[in-house]
């Protein structure tokens, strides 16, 4: 615990009986790149869920920089300095790409004051400046309805580093992504969150991705953390490799959503 | 006291079903179609307004009184039969695809046509039509006198349509397909269940209800125009109260709809109009979906 | 000079649309114009298109009748007819286009009292001479006096003093009463009046229901079973229209005629549609002095043939709303034909026109009537009791009874509800004799 | 977004004039369109949001009973106004606390739910209402001044018109802020607000006051130039013509609620006068081709013809 940015302990929750977690332990220290993996259904994305205040775990905590925050609404936790992206983008369908980010810097730089336009001055730099980062600049007048699937990651995790999180929480950042694509990609988020000193969790399901980026790896498996530790070793558990990878080899499209 | 409670409740009753056939036709296409259907008032006037005409040519040219009660039924049937596909098909699949408060407005235009089209076929004066009343003749429960039609007829077809639409979604093939599309149509559709067939489906038989409604509200009450407007406020709020496409949902709204307004005219007349609506404000605050409802699937 | 098809086309669409922007008549030219020009507010849409369509009815047919006798002084009339139903503000908007517009010589103002309390001070403000040809609220020349308005028929006060008289008459030991009526305006007041009324002449009688089933209402189960239960001796009902035609049905097979005696000031308007369900001995009222068998006009040959002709053009026996049309239509006939003996043979000016109105005495169909200085129309009521006969249908009404106005209106400058709270039961022996149905 | 509607506003107002002055009547048409068009603009803010309220009809109401009420006691247009929009904004906030978490449908119900119960009162609360007989308000003077009918007539259409515009600026400067971007953003992804730590609902919330305002301020002006109200200006049906005229003029800009008002108005009026047993019938006709064949309404296709001549300014 000490000197973990965030940590749950014992968190437990089941939706009909399915056991997504079951007595979750897990400390992030700050400034970490932390995969989790396992397989479908595993729980992954409830974790996320949890830890952003979408659900509420039926048992133990998260706290986060040393204080609870389980329980919190979403908005909430979201002003403490955790920011989430979404395994499917979520992304304002009737906003253009830089409309959506600004939405996310208008919201962090205070959204009640007055009546000045969302694109002011100020906010359209703050703005450019994360879209800059994150390769954008040339989308940010197109509707976010006419992106591909990889700007439509990128925008997602831009809008949500325009919170100015201290972490990040990424369902699947390169699912839906040509494979050709995937390094530039993450390549340049990683870039990012670097440049930024962004602590980042990442729930993925390539190997290859997360042997690349990932300082550690969890392994997820049927709502309890199978193992933990640096990806070669993790990667190379037999244990590990029977329970995660062997189902991953096919690189299942539908990921599981949140919960039904 | 107890009497007075029993009267109310048999009053309601009968108001409750009524309110049920109407309303249980507009939860069932709300549902699977997900457009909100003002029109649904003017297919009760029609069905209200054909069941009247031929009530009355029946009642003129047939030697049998009990011939009226299937003219009722045959009415409904022939106006959903005929109406509900043709809108289905010119009106509504164009528009699926639009914002949900232009398939409304679709309906709103609808309703506004139907309107003047009523009054062109069958003018402004009160149109009456009791003989299905009159072959069932009246009971006496107590010292007070009711008529079967209201006291047994109307419950029972309720409940018949409630039981029979209950089996009909859960045991049937096509039941458990209109289910399916209801709770999640992106998922159905994957699955190669052809939607817009169920639309269609869904909608005629809708449109039916909405007919058998009015069909068996003209033997007791007189049609104007204007009549279905009353009807489409009233079965709004109980989809809203029943929760989305809840069709128990719909008849326990009905029932307490039924009831309330009942025991508001015994005790307290003045909150005899509001009843549905303080109803579904009550309902709305304890359970934010509606009785039955639950929370959209929202997908993360 | 060539026009191009879009030229065309753009006038085609442009010529309706300039149509009404044409500078409208001169509004008081003083010599005889080609035509005079009715506008006519009634109900065309919804519940109270049940009068508003047989009122317009009236005026199609009168108005031909009169233009082939040779029209007002020579002179054509034209109508144009608008819908009240869809509210004040567009109906007031409708008014001031057919007078700034269309050039309307005279309206013919509404049925609803909202609406006529609405359009006469704007008639007032425009000049515009204005009949309120049915509307019934007494409020309208109680609490402002008008001098561009006035109403060729009674108003709510007659219209309930009269059935309280003849229910006096008739049935004069009643103890409790019950009262059914529509909840809006008219059925709140009509209660009111009758309330004070009943409490000034027969004091101590027992209301045991006051049932207010809301305007379009389709169900009367559960007011029924409450009146079942009460057995009042006189069940009172201003209702009208489809409700009435129901709340009478859903009575008449509940047997509840059987326990209570029913007054029914308005249903006259309903005697053919519901037909002999409603059984005899019922008291029934017709907003005024006529019916299509008046008792003492029945055989005069101006009522005779507008009865005749109306049922053949529109397949129904006339009600009163097509009598109130009517009487509109002959007061605003003869003021017209005095105001221009009065002028010497020249057309007279709306001023001219609506100072005869005052005072004016005129026959119409069914007898003749009175418009007071106030520009309240005096007229007798009819009441009557049904019976079945076998030349109709439905039912008749018989022992009619003519209560002249002096029983049953209050005076210039009294309000009505005041008045009827100083009648005594010496008012129900000055009735006149009653008249038997006649074969 | 960054279109210039300036011309367009100048050629309307010069056409709203114009027509005013060669056919007088005209003016209560439009003066009672641009009111009902303010109304309008509220249900934009709403629709924004991808929410429907089948009951703005109460607040229009509302603020026409104010005015009706408070005529007695006080006689001007510029404390009537003002105490109108201040009723239906205090209703707007009861309401709105509790309407404002629901969506979709049971937000519309709701809505329909408290108008319709208002008008139930307007009706039963026979004493102070009169019922539906209704209240005539006598003509109130404009900043002191007592007018004349025609004088009066004139400045109502000026004043409708001043709001019209000034109102409609102010919408158009709230929806560029990032408040009235967010209302898109409830309508699309609701729950990715709540991840950006704004709460939809306050969102919500600020706008469905601010439309009961522009509603309440509707009313009062209906109110102060037929100078008679009914409880029919709550009914349901009311409240629809509202949703009505708000797709058939368009979302796209804020002179859409106006354009439509004053199209559904004069529509109405003509059609009631070559077909008065059947206006209803066109009405509804004429909302159907506008949905069927030009769903963003009359300024959609407004900006279809201008960007093909290349207007775009």
């Amino acid at each position: 615990m000490s000197g973990a940015l965030l940590s749950a302990r014992g968190l437990r929750i089941a939706f009909g009986g399915v056991k997504a977690a079951d007595g979750i332990d897990l400390d992030i220290a700050e400034g970490e790149f932390v995969a989790i993996i396992g397989p479908n259904g595993a729980g992954k994305t409830t974790f996320i869920n949890m830890t952003t205040g979408y659900l509420r775990p039926q048992a133990g905590t998260i706290t986060f920089a040393g204080e609870p925050i389980t329980g919190l609404q979403p908005r909430q936790i979201v002003r403490r300095g955790i920011a989430r992206s979404f395994q499917i983008p979520q992304l304002f369908t009737e906003h253009t790409v830089i409309e959506n980010v600004a939405l996310k810097v208008a919201a962090h730089r205070g959204f009640w004051h007055g009546l000045r336009p969302l694109l002011d001055r100020p906010t359209t730099a703050a703005t450019m400046a994360i879209l800059d980062q994150f390769g954008l600049r040339h989308v940010a007048e197109a509707k976010a309805t006419e992106l591909n699937e990889g700007t439509r990651k990128l925008t997602d995790i831009a809008m949500a580093m325009a919170l100015e999180p201290r972490v990040l929480l990424m369902d699947e950042p390169t699912s839906g992504v040509a494979s050709a694509e995937k390094f530039d990609i993450m390549d340049t988020l990683v870039g990012a969150l670097r440049a930024r000193g962004v602590t980042a969790v990442f729930v993925e399901h390539d190997m290859e991705v997360v042997e690349r980026y990932a300082d550690r790896v969890a392994v997820w498996s049927q709502g309890k953390i199978l193992a933990s530790g640096p990806p070669a070793e993790v990667l190379n558990d037999p244990a590990v490799l029977r329970e995660v990878i062997g189902v991953e080899v096919k690189h299942a499209a539908g990921g599981g959503h949140a919960h039904a | 006291m107890t009497l007075l409670l029993l009267l109310a409740v048999l009053d309601g009753l009968a108001y409750a079903a009524l309110v049920f056939m109407v309303a249980v036709g507009l939860t069932l296409v709300f549902g699977v179609l997900r457009v909100l259907n003002v029109a649904h008032g003017s297919f009760f006037a029609i069905g209200g307004y054909v069941a009247a005409t031929l009530g009355g040519a029946v009642a003129t040219t047939a030697a049998a009184p009990w011939l009226a009660l299937p003219v009722l039924l045959v009415s409904a049937i022939l106006v959903g039969g005929l109406l509900g596909p043709v809108v289905e098909k010119l009106l509504l699949s164009r528009i699926y695809v639009k914002d949900h408060v232009l398939q409304l407005l679709v309906t709103f235009a609808l309703f506004m046509i139907l309107e003047d089209v009523q009054k062109l076929i069958w003018g402004v004066q009160p149109i009456f039509q009791d003989a299905a009343v009159k072959a069932l003749g009246p009971v006496e429960v107590g010292d007070i006198v009711y008529t079967r039609y209201q006291l047994f007829l109307l419950p029972a077809v309720a409940a018949t349509t409630l039981l029979g639409l209950m089996w009909f979604l859960r045991r049937t093939l096509t039941g458990r397909v209109i289910v399916a599309v209801t709770q999640d149509r992106e998922a159905a559709t994957a699955m190669g269940i052809d939607a817009a067939r169920v639309y269609m489906l869904t909608f005629t038989f809708g449109t039916m209800l909405a007919a058998l409604g009015g069909a068996l509200a003209s033997p007791t009450s007189s049609l104007v125009p204007g009549a279905g407007v009353n009807m489409i406020v009233l079965s709004f709020a109980v989809v809203a109260t029943a929760g989305l496409g809840q069709i128990e949902g719909a008849a326990l709204t009905a029932l307490l709809i039924g009831l309330g307004r009942s025991v508001a005219v015994y005790f307290a007349p003045e909150f005899e109009v509001v009843i549905p609506y303080l109803i579904m404000v009550a309902v709305l605050l304890v359970r934010p979906y509606g009785l039955f409802g639950s929370p959209e699937l929202r997908r993360v | 000079m060539r026009i191009t098809r879009r030229a065309a086309l753009q006038a085609t669409i442009a010529a309706p649309l300039a149509s009404p922007f044409i500078l409208p008549r001169n509004a008081i030219a003083q010599q005889r114009p080609n035509e005079l020009r009715l506008g006519i507010s009634t109900f065309l849409s919804g519940p109270a298109s049940v009068f508003g369509v047989p009122g317009r009815n009236a005026a199609d047919l009168l108005i031909e009748q009169f233009n082939a006798a040779g029209g007002i002084g020579g002179v054509p009339m034209r109508s144009v007819v608008i819908d009240e139903a869809p509210g004040v503000d567009f109906l007031l908007g409708e008014c001031r286009r057919l007078a700034q517009n269309e050039g309307v010589d005279m309206m013919l103002a509404s049925i609803s009292s909202g609406s006529c309390l609405a359009v006469a001070p704007l008639a007032e403000q425009l000049r515009m001479p204005t009949i309120l040809w049915d509307c019934g609220t007494q409020r309208i020349f109680e609490e402002n006096s008008f001098k561009y308005a006035v109403r060729t028929q009674a108003n709510a006060v007659p219209e309930i003093v009269a059935p309280l008289l003849y229910l006096m008459r008739t049935r004069p030991d009643f103890r409790t009463l019950a009262v059914v009526n529509q909840d809006y305006a008219w059925g709140r007041d009509s209660w009111a009046i009758w309330k004070a009324a009943m409490d000034a002449i027969k004091p101590g009688v027992r209301v045991v229901a006051e049932l207010f089933p809301r305007f379009g209402a389709t169900d009367f189960s559960t007011e029924i079973t409450r009146l079942q239960a009460l057995r009042p001796d006189v069940i009172f009902s201003t209702s009208w229209g489809g409700e009435l035609d129901t709340f009478v049905r859903q009575a008449a097979e509940r047997r509840l005629f059987e326990r209570s005696t029913f007054v029914l000031p308005l249903a006259e308007s309903s005697l053919e549609r519901v037909g002999k369900t409603l059984p005899a001995g019922v008291i029934v009222g017709s907003r005024g002095d006529h019916w299509f068998l008046h008792p003492t006009a029945r055989d005069t040959p101006i009522l005779k043939n507008f009865t005749e002709a109306y049922r053949r053009r529109f397949n129904q026996y006339p009600i009163y709303p097509t009598f109130h049309m009517a009487q509109a239509l002959y007061g605003m006939k003869a003021a017209y034909e005095k105001a221009i003996a009065a002028n010497g043979g020249r057309w007279p000016s709306r001023e001219q026109v609506m100072d005869t109105m005052r005072g004016l005495e005129f026959a119409h169909l069914t007898g003749t009537m009175k418009i007071r200085d106030d520009g309240q129309g005096l007229e007798p009521m009819l009441m009557g009791v049904t019976r079945h006969v076998n030349e109709y249908p439905f039912p008749v009404l018989d022992q009619m009874i003519l209560y002249p106005p002096e029983l049953t209106m209050n005076p210039i400058g009294t309000k009505g509800l005041d008045w009827v709270r100083l009648l005594t039961p010496a008012a129900v022996q000055r009735a006149p004799a009653p008249i038997a149905y006649r074969a | 977004m960054g279109r210039n509607l300036t011309l367009p506003t100048v050629l309307g107002i010069a056409l709203l004039f114009g027509l005013s002055f060669l056919a007088p009547w005209l003016k209560f048409v439009f003066t009672i369109a641009l009111a009902k068009g303010l109304a309008v603009l509220g249900i934009l803010l709403l629709l924004r949001a991808g929410q429907v309220s089948f009951g703005h009809a109460l607040y229009v109401a509302v603020g026409a009973y104010t005015v009706a009420f408070t005529r007695p006691v006080a006689g001007d247009v510029l404390i009537l106004l003002p105490l109108a929009v201040l009723a239906a904004g205090t209703v707007g906030v009861l309401v709105g606390l509790f309407v404002t978490r629901y969506r979709d449908i049971f937000f519309g119900m709701l809505n329909l739910a408290f108008s319709m119960v208002f008008y139930s009162l307007l009706e039963k609360l026979y004493a102070y209402t009169k019922g539906t007989d209704g209240i005539t308000v006598v003509r109130p003077s404009i900043a002191g001044v007592m007018l004349e009918r025609v004088p009066y007539e004139w400045t109502m259409l000026c004043l409708a018109l001043t709001l019209a515009v000034g109102l409609g600026l102010l919408a158009r400067v709230f929806l560029a802020s990032p408040l009235g971007q967010a209302l898109p953003a409830i309508k699309t992804r609701e729950t990715r607000l709540e991840f950006a730590g704004i709460s939809a609902k306050r969102v919500l919330l600020v706008s469905y006051v601010a439309s009961a305002m522009l509603a309440g301020l509707g009313g009062g002006l209906i109110a102060m130039t037929t100078l008679h109200v009914t409880p029919l200006l709550a009914y349901w049906t009311h409240s629809g013509e509202l949703v009505f005229i708000a797709i058939l003029g368009g979302g796209g800009a804020v002179l859409g609620p106006f354009l439509g008002a004053v199209v559904f108005e004069l529509v109405r009026v003509y059609a009631a006068a070559a077909f008065p047993d059947a206006w209803q019938m066109i009405l509804g006709a004429v909302l159907l081709a506008i949905i069927l064949f030009a769903s963003r309404g009359l300024w959609g296709i407004y900006e279809d013809l201008t960007a093909k001549r290349g207007v775009r300014s």
